[in-house]
């Protein structure tokens, strides 16, 4: 056990389930670098250095870098799947997944059900995903509720290097595809992960906080923009319960349904675009489950309904940060039924 | 008794194309009868490309299809009564009713599927090759596409990362002509063959109403994957004898057009001369196996119209490994 | 004024916004069809025939087919946008747009922001969804909420010819782009159809019913089975208010909450799988605006989440038809908060 | 005084050439001092390529580009402050801050605009040259793309589209041998203008570290475009003088392989060189636009950097033409 930043605890990740599993592999974009160049072969280990080293110890049959055609080597990865290996394919940024949502939309998503269940396609694709990085409108999308509407699919949601470590492995050893969803903003963040392999079960929330005051169920990064706004709401006077997810197929609806009715308030963050996200799934399960025990209008905190843009000064606007966090859990305890953020 | 070519099966081959073309032909009219639910893309005419190179392929050896599929399935060793019942949407298809004609498939032997997005299942082909030498295995994956799905961006892409991969796979462009209403000359810039050449991988045009042309040019084909010599890129032109879908009112041919094709350039009537020419077999002989192969289909296309429905349940089964 | 299918009301609507402005053309696979071939040059008018006969009408320059190659040809269409025309791109069906999906989600959707409101992409992109025809997974799907999770686009969902004609109308001559979802039940379904071009706006939901009982909210092709359950449900006493918000992007948030607000009750109906699907977004909406109203949890009515099944008899337990929404009104009327069908 | 090329205006062109250059070597040193936000990629040693056909197109012609756009939108007649505004996420940028280095465009001179998405703006190309054709105009619509992007489908099917439709586009590959740390000989199988053949598109080798091949050849493209003869490619081969991004350790490049690049690829020396040979103008000339032109690089670099931020209020228009 010691303190490893998100990067780290992927890498481990990766290279413990390759040392236990012959089956497993990695595919991408310059996961290793230097293919077919005259300078250092493992030159960059992805364009965020997360597959680094992995080159050296497992060689270019298993660490294997591609031409751009995220079509081809997406697709690759879902037949090799089907042949029964076990693909680590990396989608560079999310917002790439324009170019082959094909391969993940009709073909990964649906063979097994169309095939009638006879095979199974246990592949994993890690993306990056979200703003703060200049990287303006094409490279700084957080699209995971895209995914979510497509049965057939897991997705992994992580907020800290624990997390990550544990659930990339349950997403490798898992029969069904797997999207692994890492926010830019963790790879550098710390947290104690254990130096043996470990799984972290699909599916299970995690139950950060239990002030029982107001719910706030946040995604990925923005548990860390909720957790900053904890002690300041503490300050005010509110107990939050904030529950993480961590998976969001399957979502573990209990969890975050026994929170809601406990507390009558909810605030919902995530920083995906609002109509037709997470926010709005979770503000929806509210409404299912257990409206009358809403002691006041629910507050999804999203960014507004724009693209994401490249000035530093529009781009800290765009995000949600922990201020606007205390603005909507202080909202909900009043209970003023105003317009969301987001409407 | 001279033999065709050396190696090839002619009975089998025959045998194989007949049941192929009956299993064709007596779906046609099944359609026309109404009890066949979805939209129904039939191979009549395209036989000898499946059945040529499926002659070369071992069980192991992976099969990527389209939406016109049944020939594939059946020249790659599928269950001719599991095929049946799944177009009728029945208890005991191949994909448990759930897939349909366009999503046909048997991984025990190998098909992996039809896939009836246009260029989709191109890639997964790489996959499997990609997996036969992850293994030290000398298996080979083929991707079946039509002209159409010539002009889809992936299988462009995926031509290009087999040759950078070296990887044991066979590109066949099954041309018969049209894509829906469209010809492919119109739609097809370029030649087909030169588009391979581009990615500096060999490409032969092979005659599709030759089973021997077939047998014999995609086989060193499989021959090159199996030695680790690559990828490599078949143009087999083909005729179509019914619509695109069954339905199609087909005007977009000239008049006489299938009339024309079926005298003319029929893989079954042309491979029956010849084996005939060779003296391989005699009229009787063959009739006979036209016999078996039809009374074979119409068994199973009765079996299947009298199944039963999946059961309801099933609707919410097979969507994750593990519920 | 006269009885006509929506097929011939949106062909009505090609043709005449094609007769007032000559930047409108025509492109996608087939839609005349027979080109390069030997036979009839007007050979199909689309898979569906909506735009048969107007390539004698207008021409091979304003009647545009394609090869197979939904990115090149979409791409155009937006590069011919930008350039000051009025392209109609049809994608056959809305299943393919998993191969030109980073066309809409990167491109048309983006340039008016990313490039600072410099310059316009007025598209409009028709296609097809729905289920019930035994066309399977990937000829099936009803996958408007992925595309109104993207901000930059405006999404069409007519439920019946009238409208159809209208908003495809208001859709071309828009400035921005614009989706046009047919769902594939209503070509054949007729109504009373103005001869004359008139354009409705987007943004104002239809009120179909105002019984005061019970909200429906239901899209596209589900307003019209949703029709069908309201004498069933007049039966029993029940009175419905049924809402047809006919666009989805922008969504008329207050003709919404309104109905919610004066009924109480709420339940959504929408072919499209139920996670991050326009039936959660209404369900967010009440959870956000006006949870103090609901007398009864909110009920969601979706297919279930899995791939559209083949079989005729799966194909039919997976549509929700009108006996799923009477039950699901008079659970909602109960108020009885049980877990929705698709959760 | 001999010309180096009937109708190349020398000094214009080498002074756009400096001009490009001038800004990412000035943009480098600005990003090392820290206070340029995002991933910048520069176009530092493939000058030629853009100034040696935009010297062929009007303002009404459309182009293009990719992530490493800053000399495409110079070429084309971009405004330089805008550039260096929209680069710095500034008020006045060219995009109003909101697209900034990967997204710079300017529509009213024919600049539609990075994209940084591989392979996607291909077909924008062709809807530009379809609108000309549609409105009877003579303009060309040009495309650029990288080695890597080449082997993105987008492009293969904006091709045959391209050649299908008889559309007046130019696909113009730079290869500047990288696709970020992977070398275009291992990515991309077979000859790029083999792949153009294989559509029927002629495809021409281009030596851009000589603006005068570059001129000439991509000139022959833009007139039979303009002419109604169809689509055409080249594939120029660039060096590249920085990394991928600022930022990128370089470490996959061969040692002093840049230092060698500089000293034997460079299209402005080779350029200089040949004007002054051919007595076209004299050193203190070239010094003198030189000169001119690091002043003005240097002055909207300086305006940039002391530009306010566009105001909070911009962050939610523009996303709609009505609001
Ligand atoms: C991506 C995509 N685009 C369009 C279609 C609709 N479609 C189905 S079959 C077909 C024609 C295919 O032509 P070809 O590849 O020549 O195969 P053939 O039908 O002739 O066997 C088309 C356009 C599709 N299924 N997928
Ligand atoms: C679809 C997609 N895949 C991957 C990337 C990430 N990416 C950005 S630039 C680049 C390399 C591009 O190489 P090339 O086309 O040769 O252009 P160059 O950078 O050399 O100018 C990659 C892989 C991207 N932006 N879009
Ligand atoms: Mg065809
Ligand atoms: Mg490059």
């Amino acid at each position: 056990m010691s303190i490893k930043t998100t990067r780290d605890a992927i890498r481990e990740a990766l290279a413990s389930e390759m040392e236990r599993d012959a089956r497993v592999f990695l595919i991408g974009e310059d996961i290793a670098g230097g293919m077919g160049a005259p300078g250092e072969q493992d030159a960059w280990g992805g364009v965020f250095g997360v597959t680094k080293g992995l080159l050296a110890r497992f060689g270019r049959e298993r660490v294997v870098d591609t031409p751009i055609s995220e079509t081809a080597f997406l697709g690759l990865g879902i037949g090799a799947a089907n042949a029964g290996l076990r693909p680590v394919v990396e989608i560079m940024f999310v917002d790439f997944f324009g170019v082959c949502f094909d391969q993940v939309l009709n073909n990964m998503a649906k063979f097994r059900y169309m095939y009638g269940g006879q095979g199974a396609t246990p592949i994993t694709v890690r993306t990056t995903y979200g703003a703060g990085y200049g990287a303006a409108g094409q490279h700084s999308q957080t699209l995971y509720p895209i995914f979510a509407h497509i049965p057939g699919i897991k997705i992994a949601l992580p907020s800290n290097a624990y997390d990550a470590k544990g659930l990339l492995a349950a997403a490798i050893r898992d029969d069904d595809p797997v999207l692994f969803f890492e926010h830019k903003a963790i790879y550098d963040q710390s947290a104690e992960v254990p130096d043996e392999a470990y799984a972290l079960p699909f599916g299970e929330a995690a139950v950060i906080a239990e002030g029982g005051d107001c719910c706030v169920v946040a995604f990925g990064n923005m548990v860390n923009v909720a957790r900053q706004a904890l002690p300041l709401l503490e300050q005010e006077g509110i107990a939050v319960t904030l529950v993480d997810p961590r998976t969001i197929a399957p979502l573990d609806v209990d969890t975050i349904v026994e929170a809601i009715e406990e507390c009558g308030r909810l605030v919902v963050v995530d920083e995906a675009s609002p109509v037709c996200s997470m926010a709005s799934e979770i503000a929806a399960l509210a409404a299912t489950h257990c409206p009358t025990a809403l002691k006041a209008p629910v507050v999804k905190v999203n960014p507004p309904a724009v693209p994401v843009p490249f000035s530093p000064a529009l781009e800290a606007a765009y995000l949600p940060g922990a201020a606007d966090i205390v603005a909507a859990v202080k909202r909900a305890m009043q209970g003023t039924p105003v317009r969301t953020r987001s409407a | 008794m001279s033999t065709l070519s050396a190696g090839l099966d002619a009975l089998h081959v025959y045998r194989q194309l007949r049941v192929l073309r009956e299993f064709e032909d007596q779906m046609h009219a099944a359609i026309a009868r109404g009890n066949v639910p979805g939209f129904t893309h039939l191979y009549a005419g395209e036989e000898a490309s499946a059945v040529g190179l499926c002659a070369h392929l071992r069980a192991t050896d992976i099969l990527c299809s389209t939406h016109r599929a049944h020939g594939h399935y059946l020249a790659k060793g599928g269950d001719l009564e599991a095929l049946a019942l799944e177009i009728h949407g029945k208890e005991g298809g191949c994909c448990g009713g759930k897939g349909g004609t366009m999503h046909v498939a048997d991984w025990s032997c190998g098909m992996w599927g039809a896939n009836s997005i246009i260029g989709a299942s191109v890639p997964h082909a790489l996959g499997a090759a990609f997996a036969f030498r992850y293994r030290g295995e000398d298996g080979v994956a083929v991707s079946f596409g039509g002209d159409g799905a010539s002009n889809q961006g992936a299988g462009f892409e995926a031509m290009n990362l087999a040759k950078v991969l070296n990887l044991p796979v066979l590109f066949v462009l099954e041309d018969n002509g049209y894509a829906e209403t469209t010809a492919a000359g119109w739609a097809c810039a370029g030649r087909p063959v030169d588009r391979a050449a581009g990615f500096g991988i060999p490409g032969v045009e092979v005659d599709g109403t030759d089973v021997v042309d077939v047998w014999t040019k995609l086989g060193e084909g499989v021959r090159l994957a199996r030695a680790g010599q690559g990828p490599s890129f078949f143009h087999v032109r083909v005729p179509l004898f019914h619509g695109h879908y069954e339905g199609d009112p087909e005007t977009y041919r000239a008049p006489g057009e299938v009339k024309r094709l079926r005298e003319e350039a029929d893989c079954l009537k042309k491979f029956r001369a010849r084996i005939l020419g060779a003296g391989q077999a005699d009229a009787t002989a063959l009739d006979r196996i036209d016999g078996e192969c039809a009374a074979r289909v119409a068994a199973a296309l009765a079996k299947a119209q009298a199944a039963p429905f999946p059961a309801p349940a099933t609707l919410t089964t097979d969507v994750y490994a593990k519920a």
